[in-house]
């Protein structure tokens, strides 16, 4: 058992600190949840890209760099040290990557993935429906059969970045006789394509964060169809399970966040009355590192990725929460560094599979307790 | 020993809340987060002809109502209740610092401004200890109590506004200088009154947004449907709500026990416990609508943004606590 | 809305206070969860009955002052503020009297109701059976009839003071075709009678808290039925609504216990790390007293009395565990006198019904949640 | 980096999870609380033989097997697990700073004491800041190291027994005076060498402890019906045991890469997280128990009553914070 690095590693850490160190914006970009902002962030992908720093864990064949684990794990710590930009691409990245590199074709792959990696294609996700949010199964929107590909009907919400990005993957319904989870087909389509309409939602900060995207015969050909039709529910559950694993959070970004929260402990004179809970950020962040360090080292079971996804989101918002009280009457300003991000961290026990239904899988897979009827 | 509402008291709240729910509050409290205080404004005339703003305003001052402490907590948990915007914390605080000082012999201010602020013709606001003042670049008047020159001052304008988490509240500092209205040491002592007025009319805010949002969610959670069942017939989300209302429970009779008291540790007391409960009401309404609670879009948001500046102003938990302690023993 | 007292009432706590101040020992009683300090607390009841002070609540006749609600509060702050000891008679006086006040005879209140204020029956409660803890329903001791009375047979457990006490209440089964909370019958019978067997439990720190009662064949004459046989359920509900309220915790225990451990912390040179915690004990204690107040004033819903349970049982644990971390690593000593406090205290979330029940009876009742499978 | 345990390091945590539940751990607890250290010693025997005392003695000693921090972490997470009884964590932390004395120099007192100690032939304790030794009423040796004096002696005796909440721990302060081993600057320094040993072992206690909770509690809501279905199966009873699974599981990690770096900050982040997380499965387990919990009758009382006392041993959750704050940033 060991916490060490090879030469080779640490050699990825200096070169990955140095690039940083030189490209990373001085000045924080214009959130990306504004056109300006997303433009901006667009922009930093390429530049990160063109650095090769944009998707180290993929092959050099798509844009990466055939880094492991631990050298991404390594990276994502450098990224967050340096305060460099939120990713835009992340849904594109985290969820549509994974599920082409186990279920897409070698043409999708090849067609789908160097773009995504150098920003030029921004992903937007298209999961939930009106009536199907934590319930997944319960989706409706359909795909009707055409020549040579599949029609898009219905109406998705929450679809994140869709405000402003190009293109989106989700499922959809493909035999309307199967029941629940049978009959759903995993598909990619274009935001602004024929018969789409997006409508951008402002979350509690007025930003347009997601969207709601009605669908009207929206085309959708064979080639943008993931694995088989009728296979969507499999397909996305593996998705699902990455969603709420390694990398939808990575642990560079709350070190980074436990280091700028101990700064602004000291800077507002250490107040002993938040002393354990500037702490617990510390000793959280360190936690879930190692945690991740743990399962990168033996495997993660998908019931575990639960445990995962309730630790960073309910301790997203307790760093958040101890900024903003060190910062007393203060903290209201919408403006503030921490304002944001505090905002962001809100979502964090909604999404992704609310966290009563995350505790509902650790109780009923890790501890084997018996199923309720919730 | 009677620790009730009054049926009077009882009926000044529904009445109240009568008022707010037939007067498009929520879309007065949007306008006033986009820039239009008109809507607001005529929102204050109808809360003014209620009493809303006489009730800390001496009778001895035309239209004066005051001092009635217990009637500002049941007036301010209604109007949290409906998210009305506005100074009108600052507005209540300032005709609290007003009598105070003319009890010490400071009278000409009070009876210059104690009129129109009853009457809802004049709004006013004033800073927290931070140095900024709500609402400062659309309120009639802004004070300024500068106690270690011991001078009152009417602000002659104000720096930039900045926004809060919460759209409707937009505070700046009062520019320096500008007309003198008191000096002396007593001035000193009449903001620390008006910070109780203003720190109690806080608390009472929190409790109704507290109880607006356990409201709003129990019954969002009876509609909504999940798995098949409604979702509001989880244990776990039963539980979460029951705590909800546990909190708002017991900050309730702190509330009503500061406002008869009007010590500052109570007082301390009562916005430690509501401004809490509040944004354990917040917490949970947020994730109990799920997605759709987390946008702008629905009336929710105006609540959910509230609880946290509310919790913060006016003393934030820290020195809520530290008051108390400071009083206990 | 008015917090004041009268001039009578302000001259009864002036009494009170001096009796107190004159007669409560210096140095405190043995634990009453043994044999000695048993006895010593049986002594106590005595002596505060000769003083007058044992049940000012109750009328005259019984040994009682005839006071009310307001005055009963009053009272409880000064005995726990004079740090009196605890009261051996509480299951008899908070849960039997109240009992027989609403259902028993006159000839059961002047025979039960005197020694029961002079702690010379002291009363323990037998509600619990093995396999009937939250659901007091699915009880199945039983009553069979007799000459004149009725012969108890079953096991019951969790009898809090029934290693040391002489008698006790609780409901029997009468009617064994009844399902439920039908066929249930509130009776009392002596804890040394023929057919009774006493085997006391430890309770956490070892100490016999309560004890298992193994009833054979033990005979209860009809004048020892509260009620008409059958009623025990609804004459039991209006008993443990009672104990949820205002009478099993008054405020002035909690008043007495925060102004201790805020001298506490002032001794240990108020850490400031445990600030908001001590804080939070203040508050609390003024909290119920205030919402305690409100409901001597307005009435209380049954359902509030939920309320009042959670909220004291888990105001008892936090006000306990602050001041075991206050005390460090000293907080282990079993002797200390925080100690006791916190393993009764314990048990609060778990007695009188659960927590998990009350907080899905606050759902139900005062929320208007639909009432799930639990 | 491979962060994980390795195979030999799982067969060891299994062969002392087997051992311990062979050896009728609970009884022999149950007697070491009611006096009897006669089981508890004939324990210590077998736990010797499987080496868990000479993890912190050097190889160069005889019957040395260390150190072996992870080890020791492995190990004492099964010595929690089972509730064993007596000055395991002191009689390793003895031996730690008996072989950093040696490493600085003063090596004849760890020639003398080293051996029987990795033999299981000698215990040991020592008092940990506020002065109170576990178990020295009955330990064979007691060390007292006076960092002011720079003097490590035996103590020739100890004062009044006191009992713990738990009651197989029994606490003494050694008496003044006794042998001297060993002076110099060096002691103070191998005494806090020692206190990180003595925490890092506790903190595997406690993770040990709160798994047992854990998973005893999980078996009995398995079993256990009201209101005819397993109490198991109540979703507000499942959250909180998916809750203390949580906090479990994110402290396991910490007390590993502690042991790795054996960094007083990490091993006192691991302390504060495993101490936290057992008291909340301690916590949970007694509720979801209800009244059968709340007996000295259940085995399951053993772990209950050790959590807490575990949480406040060799540096209570404050202390462990603030080294972790004062390591930051």
């Amino acid at each position: 058992m060991d916490l060490t690095y090879t030469g080779a590693q640490q050699e990825f850490r200096h070169q990955a600190r140095a690039w940083l160190a030189a490209h990373v914006p001085g000045d924080p970009l214009p959130s990306l949840e504004t056109a300006e902002g997303f433009a901006a962030h667009r922009a930093w992908e390429a530049e990160l890209h063109a650095g090769g720093w944009s998707v180290v864990s993929w092959p050099r064949r798509y844009g990466g760099r055939d880094a492991g684990l631990t050298e991404w794990l390594v990276f994502e710590e450098e990224y967050y040290a340096a305060g460099a930009p939120a990713r835009v691409s992340q849904n594109g990245i985290g969820l549509l990557a994974p599920t082409l590199f186990a279920h897409g074709t070698e043409e999708q792959r090849a067609r789908i993935l160097p773009p995504m990696a150098g920003g030029g294609t921004v992903w937007a996700q298209a999961w939930s429906e009106p009536e199907a949010g934590s319930d997944l199964a319960a989706l409706r929107s359909r795909a009707v059969r055409t020549d040579g590909g599949w029609l898009l009907h219905g109406h998705k919400t929450w679809s994140s970045r869709a405000a402003f990005a190009d293109r989106a993957f989700g499922l959809f319904r493909t035999d309307p006789d199967a029941r629940r989870h049978r009959g759903l087909t995993y598909l990619m389509f274009g935001l602004r394509a024929p018969g789409v309409t997006v409508r951008p939602i402002g979350r509690l900060d007025g930003r347009p964060a997601f969207a709601e995207l009605f669908l009207d015969g929206v085309l959708v050909p064979d080639e943008d169809v993931i694995g088989a039709p009728g296979e969507g529910w499999r397909i996305a559950m593996s998705a699902t399970g990455d969603e709420r694993g390694l990398t939808l959070r990575s642990p560079g970004r709350y070190l980074a966040a436990a280091d700028r929260l101990v700064r602004l402990w000291r800077e507002r004179g250490e107040d002993p009355g938040l002393r354990d809970r500037v702490a617990d950020a510390v000793i959280g962040a360190r936690a879930y590192r190692l945690f991740t360090a743990a399962a990168a080292a033996g495997g993660t079971a998908a019931a575990e990725s639960s445990l995962n996804k309730l630790f960073w989101s309910e301790y997203d918002i307790a760093l958040h929460e101890t900024a903003l009280d060190l910062l007393g009457a203060e903290g209201e300003f919408a403006d503030h560094a921490w304002a944001e991000g505090y905002t962001f961290a809100l979502a964090g026990p909604i999404y992704a599979g609310t966290n009563e239904i995350q505790r509902d899988i650790v109780a009923e897979r890790l501890l084997g307790l018996p199923k309720g009827r919730r | 020993m009677r620790f009730r509402l009054t049926d009077e008291q009882r009926a000044f709240a529904g009445s109240l809340n009568a008022l707010l729910s037939a007067s498009g509050t929520p879309a007065a409290a949007r306008s006033w987060a986009a820039g239009d205080t008109r809507p607001g404004r005529a929102l204050w005339s109808r809360l003014a002809e209620a009493g809303v703003f006489a009730l800390a305003v001496p009778e001895a001052y035309e239209g004066g109502l005051g001092p009635r402490p217990v009637e500002v907590a049941v007036a301010f948990t209604e109007l949290g209740r409906h998210a009305v915007p506005g100074p009108v914390v600052e507005t209540v605080a300032a005709a609290a610092l007003l009598a105070r000082l003319a009890e010490r012999g400071l009278g000409a201010p009070a009876r210059r401004l104690l009129p129109p602020l009853a009457s809802g013709a004049l709004t006013a606001t004033l800073p927290s200890a931070h140095g900024w003042a709500l609402d400062a670049g659309t309120a009639d008047v802004t004070l300024v109590a500068d106690a270690a020159a011991g001078e009152l001052r009417l602000a002659p304008g104000h720096g930039p506004v900045r926004t809060s988490a919460d759209p409707a509240r937009r505070l700046a500092r009062p520019s320096p200088g500008g007309e003198l209205l008191a000096a002396g040491p007593r001035v000193a002592e009449a903001a620390r009154y008006a910070a109780d007025w203003a720190a109690l009319a806080t608390a009472a805010q929190s409790l109704g947004v507290g109880y607006a949002l356990l409201d709003r969610t129990v019954a969002y959670v009876g509609l909504r449907t999940q798995f098949g069942a409604a979702v509001g017939s989880f244990q776990a989300v039963k539980h979460r709500l029951a705590d909800t209302l546990l909190g708002l429970a017991f900050a309730r009779p702190l509330l009503h026990g500061a406002a008869l008291s009007l010590r500052t540790a109570d007082i301390a007391a009562a916005k430690a416990a509501a401004g809490d409960a509040a944004y354990a009401a917040a917490r949970t309404a947020l994730q109990l609508h799920g997605a759709v609670g987390y946008t702008e879009e629905l009336d929710l948001a105006l609540w959910l943004r509230k609880a946290r500046p509310l919790r913060a102003a006016w003393g934030d938990p820290a020195w809520c606590r530290a008051q108390v302690l400071a009083d206990a023993g």
